[in-house]
């Protein structure tokens, strides 16, 4: 199947995208540099600022989510490649540009990891005052060793907001590492996707069958079997994640539901159904929940579902106030 | 000369590798389909034509600044995790203090500090399917050849051996680093995008020294 | 291509989906009898309602735009079928019930438009007290029988704002009227999607075809021609749109692009670029725009583009808040 | 009896022609899917259950109460463009009143009165490339044939041949009207959808007819 797409030069994706996106929310965001987008009005002098970097090709996500309440800094890479250094450490210098902190959240994909890792040396070399968070959520992988996932969306809403009524640099890393530590993610495939820029797909799959455990980019996951109805999928995923994470009796859950890109709103509807009225036969509170596109894989066909613990402190910071181009709440 | 190497050098060992890893990127991301994201190639071509550029005789610097800044500039070039290392392994290989010329020994001491900057950034060893599985031996076996006063063609093309039969060795292993750590032993069978593309840069550094040699 | 999609029974979609719609957004919505989609909290009595109807499987739209600023009540249909003049005129009465009125927006679709009046001939022997209006702005169809696509949301939003400020049926019949007098619409496909209840494609496209023109629900366009860049289809139909309007220099413009489904935010930004960008060099003001997923066609890749001539009050109404699921401002 | 129907037998009209749409279900989607979008099928078959189990003995209503509530029923079933045309042609055959039984002048009626409320509610005549095409000649016919004093399943077969051959001659027509109405030229080759399925509809009342007046 050849690709279709709307695009130019393959080579010149990323920033004209990005100046797309800075185009279509001129009141909200702009572009600092080479393809870091950041807050069209910059958070008050004193306050912790949030970092993130990540490759595009994901779009809303991680850009999508900067905005008050939330990110003061995405540092995009090229399509699934994470940035380099080099412009993170640009990043980390604006956010602590007068004697400010920053909180850098990292999602944990090798090449993020590296390129957060470098970072994190060059900011001490240079007295930086940043600390950094690595979120991993998916239950597919290795405890210790996980994936992260669309969760980053959940640590960015609750940092966000603490870091937006004047936490310090420290509660805001523990209400971030909190939110990681309480949330666990799987994802399923069903269609792969092309890569933009080489024009293949990115994985294989068989015409009956369908991939729980897949990474984000399309990385194949482990649990290959046939396609399974709305239900059924959402049982079998909503059962690991519960188990994973020990969910009790009573315990608050927050639920998101991802779409890949090509998987309608309108299955997420019915996941959804059925993830809420397995909570309820388990008198498992379903405390919040979001539904939607927040981080993709081009027109990947499939979905993550994140559950998340809540203490009253987290659910207070995820009702606050957020303005983002993709997270908006009142 | 037969052991010495000057930015000239340098800069044809990168150009020659930039090619041979061009031609192959089709390739390389196929083998990161199996087991990644399917974009090795795309991110490998844009590291090597960053480096084509920034290595050469029209660098001005001395030749352990142009390495130090050729490395932190290839990790700008969002590259992934294959970016970050091979910019790690550049950047390092800036350590040891050089002239505008090096001989042997001291190509082998900028390796070896390449190596070792890669080594501080991510624990994979060899036997770990990725790029190390290439790049260890290929460092290890220039460093032997040096040591043993072999000329600079001669000991390039032994690294580069070594480089392809430890790319060669990763179908046989189960990956434990980078994104295809998850997939267990469903990574056997197919070699290591990031060590076949190590294995093209030390064939191109090989085969422009070669060509020198011969012309 | 077997069809991969998260489903149950075909036959018990619709209130599936409603259902997990309702249980995702308790907050704001809930359903009303059979597959209407209603405020949870009503509007205050003696404002205008209003109702919108049409069939399922473009989620978000129409029902993601019941709330606050934008609709009372969505009356939804089968996948891709317009619901029946009973349900309708259900609406109906309950948006008049306190000897209120109701403003009724139909998109302009065979079946729509008999239902609608069907269900208008009932109201007025009932002596409901409505108005209706009909929604049409692809040009790719015949001036006085256009279409009515992702344009309709425009109107909802600034109706829906009049409404909202106590403006009388009249004035909200107006407001309407203008907003969709002042827009126009075109369609892009290049892959087509399957139906979710037949299990078939919807339509068939070459390769490396696309084509303009395309409806709402994958009905066939007319102009079919080989795959283009992102900016040679952002030309080709900002073009066609312009001069259908009569867009002058100093005009001011809203623009909307609406992904089917499959095309990924990613392209849309190239595309936005590509319009602001020409926009710019015409001297053509680009007062207000969004950009996502509103009115989808199941995993159809595509997009709809939309520009609307803007005067004072039309700007003043988009801009007051909205509190929607899928559209919401402060 | 060869002129009289009842309730009965109308069940058994709407019975027998349900399955035949129900089983050609596929066939009418994808006449729909050249040039709408591609339902056709599914709502077909969701009014014909529909009126399956509205219309028969068990209905207490009078006749044309049974019409007119099945009429207003079937648009309920959501069944987009043709489902409120099907609907309203149920609704207009419960305008004459009637009693229990018909006899064919009295069908004729009512098929009559369906058509006008029909035409009240679409522009399309025949010609246009819709339903139309099959239903105004078939109730032209059945009305020719009740005129003339043929019995009840004659006068039904020959309705049921002019629905077919009217909806065969749709295949050389350009749409005006419904979703195929902006394909212009485009149109022409494929028999519409609609026009298919009101043949559909009026071989399974005759069908019904037949085998009930042979056994
Ligand atoms: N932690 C690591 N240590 C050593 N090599 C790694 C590590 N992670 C990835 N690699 C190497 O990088 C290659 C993948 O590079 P690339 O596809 O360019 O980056 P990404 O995985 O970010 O898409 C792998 O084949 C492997 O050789
Ligand atoms: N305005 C109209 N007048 C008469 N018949 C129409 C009209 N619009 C549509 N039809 C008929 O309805 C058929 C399509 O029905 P269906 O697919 O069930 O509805 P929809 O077009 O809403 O999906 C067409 O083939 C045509 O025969
Ligand atoms: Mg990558
Ligand atoms: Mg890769
Ligand atoms: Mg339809
Ligand atoms: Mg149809």
């Amino acid at each position: 199947m050849r690709m279709k797409k709307f695009i130019n030069d393959p080579k010149r994706l990323v920033p004209e995208l990005l100046e797309g996106f800075a185009l279509a929310f001129p009141a909200r965001i702009r572009l600092l540099g080479t393809n870091t987008v950041v807050r069209a009005t910059p958070k008050a002098a004193g306050k912790v600022r949030l970092v993130t970097l990540g490759g595009s090709g994901h779009e809303p996500g991680l850009s999508g989510f900067v905005g008050p309440g939330m990110l003061d800094y995405s540092v995009a890479g090229e399509i699934f490649a994470a940035p380099g250094a080099p412009r993170c450490i640009e990043a980390l210098r604006e956010a602590c540009r007068d004697g400010g902190s920053a909180l850098l959240i990292v999602l944990n994909h090798a090449g993020d990891v590296l390129a957060a890792n470098i970072t994190m040396e060059a900011a001490a070399r240079e007295g930086l005052n940043v600390k950094m968070v690595l979120t991993g959520e998916d239950i597919s992988g290795p405890v210790g060793d996980r994936r992260g996932l669309v969760g980053c969306v959940a640590v960015y809403k609750v940092a966000g907001a603490a870091a937006e009524q004047g936490a310090s640099l420290d509660s805001c890393f523990h209400v971030a590492e909190r939110m990681n530590r309480n949330m666990r993610t799987l994802a399923v495939a069903v269609r792969t996707a092309t890569h933009p820029a080489t024009g293949h797909p990115i994985f294989e799959l068989g015409d009956d069958e369908m991939e729980i455990g897949m990474g984000q980019h399309g990385e194949a996951g482990t649990g290959r079997m046939k396609l399974k109805t709305a239900d059924e999928t959402a049982e079998i995923m909503l059962e690991k994640l519960l188990a994973d994470l020990g969910v009790q009796q009573g315990d608050e859950l927050l639920v998101l539901l991802n779409g890949a890109g090509a998987t309608t709103l309108m299955e997420l509807y019915l996941i959804f159904r059925r993830v809420a009225r397995l909570l309820e036969s388990k008198k498992i509170k379903l405390a919040r929940s979001a539904i939607g596109e927040f981080i993709t894989t081009q027109e990947q066909a499939g979905f993550q579902m994140t559950i998340a613990r809540m203490d009253p402190e987290l659910i207070r910071l995820w009702d606050e106030p957020a303005d983002a181009p993709f997270f908006f709440q009142a | 000369m037969t052991g010495c190497i000057s930015k000239a050098e340098l800069g044809k060992m990168f150009a020659q590798a930039a090619e041979l890893i061009r031609d192959r990127s089709e390739l390389l991301s196929h083998l990161d389909s199996q087991c990644g994201d399917g974009d090795h190639g795309t991110t490998m071509t844009r590291a090597m034509e960053f480096l084509e550029n920034a290595i050469g005789p029209a660098n001005r610097q001395t030749v352990s600044e142009m390495f130090r800044e050729a490395g932190w500039g290839v990790m700008g070039v969002d590259g992934g995790a294959s970016g970050a290392l091979l910019g790690s392994f550049i950047a390092g290989m800036g350590d040891p203090p050089s002239g505008d010329e090096m001989d042997c020994k001291g190509l082998s001491a900028c390796f070896g500090a390449g190596l070792r900057l890669v080594q501080n950034r991510t624990k994979a060893r060899p036997g770990d399917k990725t790029m190390m599985d290439a790049l260890v031996p290929a460092v290890e076996a220039f460093s032997a050849s040096a040591e043993n006063g072999k000329d600079l063609s001669e000991a390039m093309r032994g690294a580069a051996e070594a480089a392809e039969s430890g790319a060669e060795s990763t179908r046989n292993m189960v990956a434990r680093y980078g994104r295809a750590r998850y997939l267990g032993d469903k990574t056997l069978g197919c070699a290591d995008a990031g060590a076949t593309s190590i294995a093209l840069l030390f064939r191109g550094f090989s085969l422009a020294l070669v060509t020198k040699k011969e012309s």
